[in-house]
């Protein structure tokens, strides 16, 4: 059954390097090892795609080349977004405002904090995953030094309204986070229209490789250093440079940008299609995160009286590649901290599904896939004794 | 996850699932906030476990270790059903990923839970064999 | 000029990726994509390719597979040594002692912490850049928490008394890092005989990519994340895997300790021959670093009277690449922190070259650089006022 | 470090390196600690800059600046001379790396330390003229 051709539908979790990419990669591992740092030719034609690339991504987020520097993932940009600009602002406050959905390599970094004396203000979101910016501009207090929270949700794919906090931040001068690693190359990003000062991005979300990514630092903005070392990035990050990482990257997210219009087109409707085919076909269940607010590509929904690892294992047998939750927490057993956040109770939040679009995802894959789910969830449920407590109460009234 | 085939073959086709209409005994153990409850029927005659079924929420492993856990107690006397460990029903299943044993601590209990019950029916149950009954206070997360 | 073929002579700066780990690094790019925390065929089997690298890894080292943990870079590995053990270890004490020639990512770190009130002693070291594990022995205070001394330096290639120094930190139950970037794949390393507690490396040094690396970190011995965020790396490294990378990094290192009696007869034999040449030939130089406990591949000479970027500039025309220092500090104007710590002067330390052999480097390579050299010091020296100065006071005298 | 095809040609044949026996006037600027020095000499007759020639210690840009700086000056009067700027060179150099501007500003100082000195032995330096060569106490690093 495996060797089954495959359907990869989470495009959230990681997505391949594109060939245009590779391309790229490839020519430089063949012809341009040079480190950026060194003087001789081989060097600095390696620098030179180095500023090439900061150019270019600096251009899909309209912020200057200064304002970019390149990491090794989302992770390091928001670690190092959260404790830089903690550790610089030490003297002015030790309070940071984030929301209770945000990714781990955010939360953990607060958590990490609070454990240093700072203290965390964690927002609710609604039953969307919504954060309120009312709420933002409340928990505000004289010692709040930065505000993060992420642009579009990796599980539930809820878009929060980003302009309208980083409008408050500035207003009440505050450092304003945002991790846009799911945001990129899906959403339009303008920093200097949403007022934001700080942007974690990943490459490997955006068909580049794993082991790159950036922080957006708004110039002016001072954030303590993570990775203290040699003069690379300004003197801001250490680390002889991933330069075929990095122009991957650009090329990458340059890509993505392009054709951020006709993706959120044909992604949507795929989205759209499959959220109403469940819906239609496979009763109690119920779609998690925004209608509209939305990340064009992704598809979370929890099924009642069945289990969540069980539904993927089996669509995996049938050659899907799906997620429950964040694939990053796969080795735990506590339901998703983002399906609790917007309300589920534990049991419902155990049976969630995401499926993410991309690439190489096509409408036909939504209709099998329906089709396939729902004997899935059929199956599960003729199991689980959830399901036949549920029907001997309902025969019962 | 890294399953082995006998759990994977447990999983997709597992034996035993239903319920008993007319059962001698049934236990049921875990909770749905942690994810997983397994529901076990047994049909006992002359004290050997003469038919078994389950219902389980929770995942592959939680099932194939039902699934197991059922067909060996099957045909044997409710005293050897009773010295089943989780261990063994781990091992019948060619191992269980670190993560997941407590999926076959949970199937023992299951199974555990419902010999209780049989016992407690059959005015069975005693100050001597009680202690067979502690790891069902276990919490196996 | 620049049209030559090209005799690259820089490999303590960076290494071109050899086809054989371009070869794994393709093949996953290519068939290999998923995230190793997914659950489904391809994040299990990215997975597995994570967990063999670090078999390897960890052969490569005398480590155990659970004591190795991969990063992105030395850099990054060097910081999370030193501030994961300075955090981990706040309440024992504040005090670290570390070398005055290490590799700035090492020392920016530990002006980072002492920032923050950490206390650091800078072990001096003699002329050829060799610390006394006497001195290290007599600088440990009961409030000492970190001992890190570098295996073997970039600039001048000198290779410390890593095992006394290890024996001695044991003893007096202090943590001892490594920083073993340029030692990796030079040198047999055996992490338990040297009794390391902590251990960087870098890929891009030995022929994997830029954009990995990995610390080994003693089973038992705690230090705090650097990277926080998901389960990745067993909680302690957060952020999606480098599969890439990692695999690369695995090949690369088992591929260079299977060679490393091999390559340090060739490389050695350069070496010698080199600073042979170049000592006989070229009057007022003088070699710096150790003559024999260095490493096989490097060479570093100090020419009087002329300035080391000039050196460089010529030889890069004639189709050379070679540093003066470390390449990290190329866009500075000060001489070299370790060539002033074992005692140059400054304008000595200002006209000194690094050549370091590899791979592609050839014995012919080495004849046709002392001659071109030789011209070189002569056509700067005729240019250096330095230089008349010394030849009228000659006459004089 | 990307130096432009002037610097390069400057670099690889500078022009008027050497000393001049029976200079007019001398000046040397920069030290050996910074890792660049400058000496330039110059022969002057009528007031005319007939000859200049620098010996220099530094990198590549120290050495082309030296050269395109004695270049300018030759065949300039004494106060022509004093009126080129480092930025001049830089610029008659197709431009300089941020990082190595320092290094025309040192060419210009040492151009007026030697016009200085000539005018120190020609009684020229006067209170008005003087301030002309509070350049030299910058320190251009
Ligand atoms: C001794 C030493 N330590 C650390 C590093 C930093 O390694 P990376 O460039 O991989 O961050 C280097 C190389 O630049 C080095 O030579
Ligand atoms: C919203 C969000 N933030 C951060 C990350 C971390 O990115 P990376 O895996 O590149 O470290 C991810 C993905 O895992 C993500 O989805």
């Amino acid at each position: 059954m495996s060797d089954k051709k495959r359907v990869y539908l989470d495009y959230a979790a990681t997505t391949p390097v594109r060939s245009e990419v590779l391309e790229v990669m490839l020519d430089i591992y063949n012809n341009n090892f040079g480190n950026p740092s060194s003087f001789y030719q081989e060097g600095q034609k390696a620098a030179k795609i180095i500023d090439q690339s900061r150019e270019t991504v600096a251009g899909c987020i309209g912020a200057r080349p200064n304002e970019v520097y390149f990491t090794s993932c989302g992770t390091e940009s928001d670690n190092w977004a959260i404790k830089g600009a903690a550790i610089a602002q030490a003297q002015k406050g030790k309070h940071i405002i984030t929301s209770s959905i945000e990714h781990h390599a955010v939360i953990h970094p607060c958590e990490a904090l609070a454990r240093q004396g700072y203290e965390i203000t964690w927002l609710d979101v609604d039953q969307y995953g919504l954060v309120d910016p009312d709420d933002v501009r409340k928990a505000i207090r004289p010692d709040t030094i930065l505000v993060s929270i992420m642009m579009a949700n990796n599980e539930i794919g809820t878009v929060q309204p980003i302009a309208e906090i980083g409008k408050i931040c500035r207003e009440n001068k505050v450092l304003f986070h945002t991790d846009a690693v799911q945001a990129a190359g899906a959403l339009k990003i303008d920093v200097k229209e949403l007022n934001i000062d700080l942007l974690s991005l990943s490459g490997h979300k955006i068909y580049a490789p794993k082991g790159v990514g950036a922080l957006y630092v708004r110039g002016g903005v001072k954030i303590a250093n993570l990775l203290d070392g040699g003069a690379q990035e300004r003197t801001k990050r250490g680390g002889t440079e991933n330069v075929a990482g990095i122009a991957a990257f650009a090329k990458a997210f340059e890509l993505a940008v392009s054709e951020i219009d006709d993706n959120a087109r044909r992604l949507s409707s795929m989205r759209d299609r499959l959220i109403g085919q469940v819906m239609a076909e496979i009763p109690h269940a119920r779609l998690n995160g925004h209608k509209t607010s939305r990340l064009p590509n992704n598809v979370n929904i929890s099924f009642e009286f069945i289990e969540g690892e069980s539904i993927l294992l089996m669509l995996d047998l049938l050659g899907y590649s799906c997620s429950s939750g964040s694939a990053c927490t796969s080795g735990s057993l506590d339901p998703s901290h983002v399906l609790l956040a917007i309300g589920l109770p534990h049991e419902i939040a155990h049976g969630s599904l995401r499926v993410t679009f991309g690439k190489d995802s096509q409408e036909e894959d939504v209709d099998r896939l329906t089709a396939d789910l729902k004997n899935i969830v059929q199956r599960l449920r003729d199991m689980s004794p959830l399901y036949s407590d549920f029907l001997k109460a309902q025969k019962q009234a | 996850m890294q399953y082995s085939d006998k759990v994977m073959d447990h999983f997709m086709n597992p034996r035993n699932v239903g319920e008993i209409e007319d059962a001698s005994a049934s236990g049921t153990v875990g909770n749905a906030k942690c994810g997983d409850i397994m529901k076990v029927d047994l049909k006992i005659e002359d004290n050997v476990i003469v038919d078994a079924k389950f219902k389980t929420f929770g995942c592959g492993s939680a099932i194939a270790t039902s699934s197991m856990a059922t067909e060996m107690i099957i045909g044997k006397t409710v005293e050897e059903a009773l010295s089943i460990t989780n261990k063994a029903v781990a091992e019948a299943l060619d191992g269980l990923p670190p993560i997941k044993m407590h999926c076959s601590l949970l199937a023992e209990q299951a199974v555990k839970a419902a010999i209780k019950e049989y016992y407690e029916k059959t005015g069975r149950l005693n100050d001597e064999n009680k202690a067979l009954f502690d790891m069902l206070e276990e919490d196996p997360h």
